[in-house]
């Protein structure tokens, strides 16, 4: 066990796998000489050269379709959009290309692509650089979609995303990249879509995801002051989503909130509920809802951050509101 | 039997299908648009004439020329043109999108300009096993003034990439004169912006394209980087069969089949002594007898099971 | 009152708005001399000229942004992008661009920008061709949304939608465009935001849109000569959502079924079964449902589209279910 | 005061905006990424020069130079960069967008490349009109390998749009050489591909770039279409401030820093007698005055209430 950060997980996965597997490459932007724009690939072009590790020209599109040429000519890539907020530039390789080879032809191609992205949501660089999409990705079926809140999930989902013969989505949050978790230095697996209770409780259900995940775990600290035992549940995967994990909670629980730094009209929250309302309708002795910024896009300035975002003081009051 | 009459097989092979699938549209039997290569034959045949099944090509909405050209096994090709179970790719590609791995064929593609950076990515992909191997990614000229073409033409000179951009230009996009789009109508002209080689091609005269298809193709597997080229040709149909055309004039038509590509190579091929009119001729039947049989077989066909249309959304298998 | 179907209500709402304002451009492939790649700007190019209909290379990104450009010096641009499946080509411009610009600079420019698009879900055409994604658009503040699924609504939304100072993306159903309906010869404006309820009822809501609306009528036909009585609601606008006659309408049934022709998963049903949570769970009588064509691409061929899409038979089936 | 004055104004002050705000940053005052715009100071001055209000500008992530250079009021501008309430868009804009509409500032933005096609429709617009209005849009040599370059590139020169398209080669896009990038150092060379006129200028030389901005703004005016002007420069500062700078050497930045714009241009004036070394030493006293005073006031003012985050998501009013 070794105390690593969310960041250097990452690049530890990153270079595990490309040492295991000659076919692992690196395609993005500044990811190689630069070592990622932030730090998130150090060491690797060392390590690997500049082939593998390839520094590209600003051009989204075809960052994704190199992957996508790469994918289905036997490599594995791993392509790296820095925000997320650019995929609308390259939804098409990501949505119709990658999503949609392995179906529309019948099976004749895989497609072990790792389209690596992050959010800044709250670290107040304005409207361009604080946006969390992964409902756009979510919503089309072929791709996979993981989105890690700890150093330990980051590793053990990166490893399994570049594993995967399907293409998956990576969404890391910026501000989780200084977060340190013992880590094993062995082998670390963690299965794509499969969440993970990160906290017991029998009172109420909070699925969190990201950055909301520390956040719904401090409030349940909060609030079992008040004997308020909350179960906080990170899906780790948006898509394929475990809802069976979340769905025993609540009939457990009979009440859940759904936390997210992503738009509520038409996001994970949405989702989450609507599909508790079809599976636990039953069970549930209130609604489910959802914490999330306001219909609004993300001003420059960390003091809009704050008024806009989630909080562990606003999750605790909204699980206090839905106990009353 | 000499290259060149391979060249013409495979060409008359193009020219019967699309003839044929022409006609069974005509007649209701179609499923969906066709987008005809009528008169572009010698573009997809002079291309491929250098390729191994380990070269791969990226073919676009009109591709059924390209995936002859390389090698497509011709009933399950047609049969998935009428998406039936019997298909290449089971009938649920269909119209605009076929593709065979094993013969570097890599699909078509239903957006437009899509398969270019695809194609980029096949070719860096040789480029890391050193095999030599070489992609030719087809567009049109309508594809060329996508944003995905800056962006290939750029990384595949950066990077030296193995690759051949084809560019068709068959003067329309949709219902839309190239002419009306640009400034400048030699889609070639932009190789050198981005320091690539690019060059003008007949198009419709298949030793040409063949010509230009080898010196590009050996650049490419030499590691001197990719060419661009562009293959003046004519779209005979309309955008799909059944367009009116009202575009154009039926003397512009006129005029470009006159400049009939099979025709020219079969009129060279008598004249040089190296084919007689009889053997030809004696082609062109074979060729049609395959595709009518091609076609009666999709028509007898079965369409896929529409449970299937749940298979392969995702590649089984758990990796943790 | 005349006869039109809904291909040339949407010529005609053009014609009359570029007539009433010399502001209102059209922009996209194929609009001008051919008259639109579905004969959708018939006449236009001759009654208004080649500068005010310009027909474009193939160039989405720029389609849009020539559109955000325009409408940030004084022009209400209609453009086109003939698929709404080549939206992940241009969806910066169209959410980045379009959506923030009014936002961002706090109200210096307007945005009287629409997007016009369609969708060819159902017509056999394979899967780039088949998509309707208006929950990436709907997820995205700035945006309005609309989605006609009649003659009427087509030409009162789009003359509404050309009238409004915010970027609209103004999507249609081709498979809808030869249905016909008697039209007022006067002025006509749908107001955005306000959905229609198409058909009362007690028993059951159906919320439907697009394609699906007409079938949850038929639905309905069917379900009363069981004495079920169903009201169906079209929303016509996805975003800003007209909630608020749903839940009016859902607390007088106490059950609700959502049918539409998009993706389930992170979809519009998601997002109308998490706000009738949220606003009337407690007279739910049973849990809302979704019905959509499963989480697959669509395969080319009608006999899929048969098989995948949601049709009255189903939808009568499903509110049958409901109500056991 | 003459008009070569008046450019040494401007270059100035943006010099002393950009050397102060550094100087903010460094005393952790600066809220986010500065992304200075030293070094450039010519190109955005000499590009604006012949714009009157009537002209439009569209900017990018690095843009004070061109809100500057365009006219936009020094002290809100400052203001916003601090995302204050006093700033010209209230402050929710912040470093990375500016815009005011009186003076045809159209904005920066975060997304590079996406500034281009907003430029040629502001330019289709005056072309629509007939005012004779001319759109410069700035960008820089990374943004020239986003698809969006080649889709404005073609349809301004198809069009003939009233479009100048400036881009600033500055030799690096964040970490990235430019020439890693490409197969082609010089970005003026694309335009022959795609019909337009491109020229190289030295970006550094504020009347060099003044008059190939007065050509191709000429041009434009008079229906003669877009240019594409390169103005070769160089970035002092990292992508932003506090990035290291390991992928160049202090010699390089040394060797650039020797070209300084500013001083070239206080050199020439005095030597051909159209200054005298006190007047411009006055005005650069001046400029950093009104510089300091405006981050003192920025400093001063309130970040903006929070509640004003739910302001202009839509603009208000039914239609029907
Ligand atoms: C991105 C995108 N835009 C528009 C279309 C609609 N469309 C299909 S084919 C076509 C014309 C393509 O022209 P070109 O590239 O010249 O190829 P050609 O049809 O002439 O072979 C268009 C506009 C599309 N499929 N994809
Ligand atoms: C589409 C997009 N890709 C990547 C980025 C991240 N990024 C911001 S500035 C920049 C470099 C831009 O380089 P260049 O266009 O040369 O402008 P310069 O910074 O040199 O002024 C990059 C890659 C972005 N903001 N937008
Ligand atoms: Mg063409
Ligand atoms: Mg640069």
């Amino acid at each position: 066990m070794a105390p690593k950060n969310y960041c250097w997980a990452l690049i530890d996965a990153i270079r595990e796998e490309m040492e295991r597997d000659d076919d692992v490459v690196l395609i993005g932007e500044d990811v190689g000489a630069a070592g990622g724009a932030f730090g998130a690939s150090r060491g690797l072009l060392d390590a690997f050269g500049p082939m593998r590790v390839r520094d590209t020209p600003i051009s989204e599109e075809i960052i994704v379709g190199l992957g996508v040429g790469a994918a289905m000519t036997g490599k594995r890539p791993i392509v790296e959009i820095m925000f997320m907020d650019f995929f609308g530039l390259c939804l098409d390789q990501i949505c119709n290309q990658a999503a949609k080879m392995h179906y529309m032809y019948n099976g004749a191609f895989k497609m072990p692509l790792v389209i690596r992205t992050s959010t800044a949501v709250e670290m107040g660089i304005g409207p361009h650089h604080s946006q969390l999409l992964e409902s756009w990705v979510g919503h089309v079926p072929g791709l996979k979609v993981v989105m890690p809140s700890t150093p330990r999930d980051a590793k053990g989902l990166m490893k399994a995303a570049i594993r995967d013969d399907n293409p998956v989505v990576f969404i890391e949050h910026l501000a989780l990249h200084r977060n340190k978790e013992d880590i094993d230095e062995g082998e670390l697996l963690v299965p794509l879509g499969k969440a993970d209770v990160k906290r017991k409780g029998r009172d109420v259900t909070v699925v969190a995801t990201g950055l909301m995940v520390a956040r719904a775990l401090d409030a349940a600290e909060t609030l079992a002051k008040d004997g308020i035992e909350t179960e906080v549940i990170d899906p780790r995967t948006i898509s394929p989503l475990d809802i069976d994990t979340i769905v025993a909670s609540v009939e457990k629980t009979n009440r859940a909130l759904v936390v997210t730094s992503s738009m509520k009209q038409f996001g994970f929250g949405s989702e989450v509920s609507a599909e508790i309302m079809e599976r636990a309708f039953f069970h549930l002795d209130a609604p489910v809802q959802r914490l999330t910024p306001p219909f609004t896009p993300a001003p420059f300035g960390k003091h809009f951050d704050e008024y806009l975002n989630p909080n562990a003081g606003s999750i605790a009051d909204a699980v206090r509101a839905m106990l009353k | 039997m000499t290259d060149k009459i391979e060249l013409f097989e495979r060409m008359a092979l193009i020219r019967q299908c699309e003839l044929q699938l022409n006609e069974a549209f005509a007649k209701n039997l179609f499923p969906g648009y066709i987008h005809s290569y009528l008169g572009q034959e010698a573009c997809a045949v002079g291309m491929c004439a250098p390729l191994s099944n380990e070269d791969k090509i990226v073919s676009t909405h009109r591709g059924r020329g390209h995936y002859l050209a390389k090698g497509m096994a011709l009933e399950p090709m047609v049969a998935e043109m009428f998406g039936k179970e019997t298909g290449i790719c089971g009938g649920r590609a269909g119209e605009m999108h076929a593709a065979d791995p094993d013969l570097g064929i890599l699909g078509g593609n239903g957006i437009v300009g899509a398969g270019l950076p695809i194609a980029a990515g096949a070719a860096y992909s040789a480029q890391l096993d050193g095999t030599g191997a070489v992609t030719v990614a087809f567009f049109g000229e309508g594809a060329s003034n996508n944003g995905s073409f800056g962006e290939t033409m750029n990384v595949a000179a950066a990077w030296k990439l193995p690759l051949v951009l084809v560019c068709e230009n068959n003067l329309y996009a949709e219902m839309t004169p190239f002419s009306d789009t640009v400034g400048e109508k030699d889609v070639a002209k932009r190789a050198v912006g981005y320091g690539m080689q690019g060059e003008v091609v007949d198009g419709n005269d298949v030793l040409a394209v063949r010509e230009a298809a080898e010196r590009a193709v050996e650049r490419a597997r030499k590691g001197g980087g990719p060419t661009l080229l562009e293959l003046k040709t004519y779209r005979w149909g309309g955008h799909f069969e059944g367009d009116p055309r009202k575009y154009r004039t039926r003397d512009e038509e006129k005029e470009w089949q006159e400049r009939c590509p099979l025709r020219r190579f079969r009129e060279k091929l008598i004249e040089s002594g190296e084919a007689k009119e009889a053997e030809l001729d004696a082609i062109e039947e074979q060729m049609k007898a395959d595709v009518a049989k091609a076609i009666e077989m999709a028509l007898a066909a079965d369409t896929p099971a529409p449970e299937t249309a749940h298979d392969h959304v995702y590649v089984p298998g758990e990796v943790a």
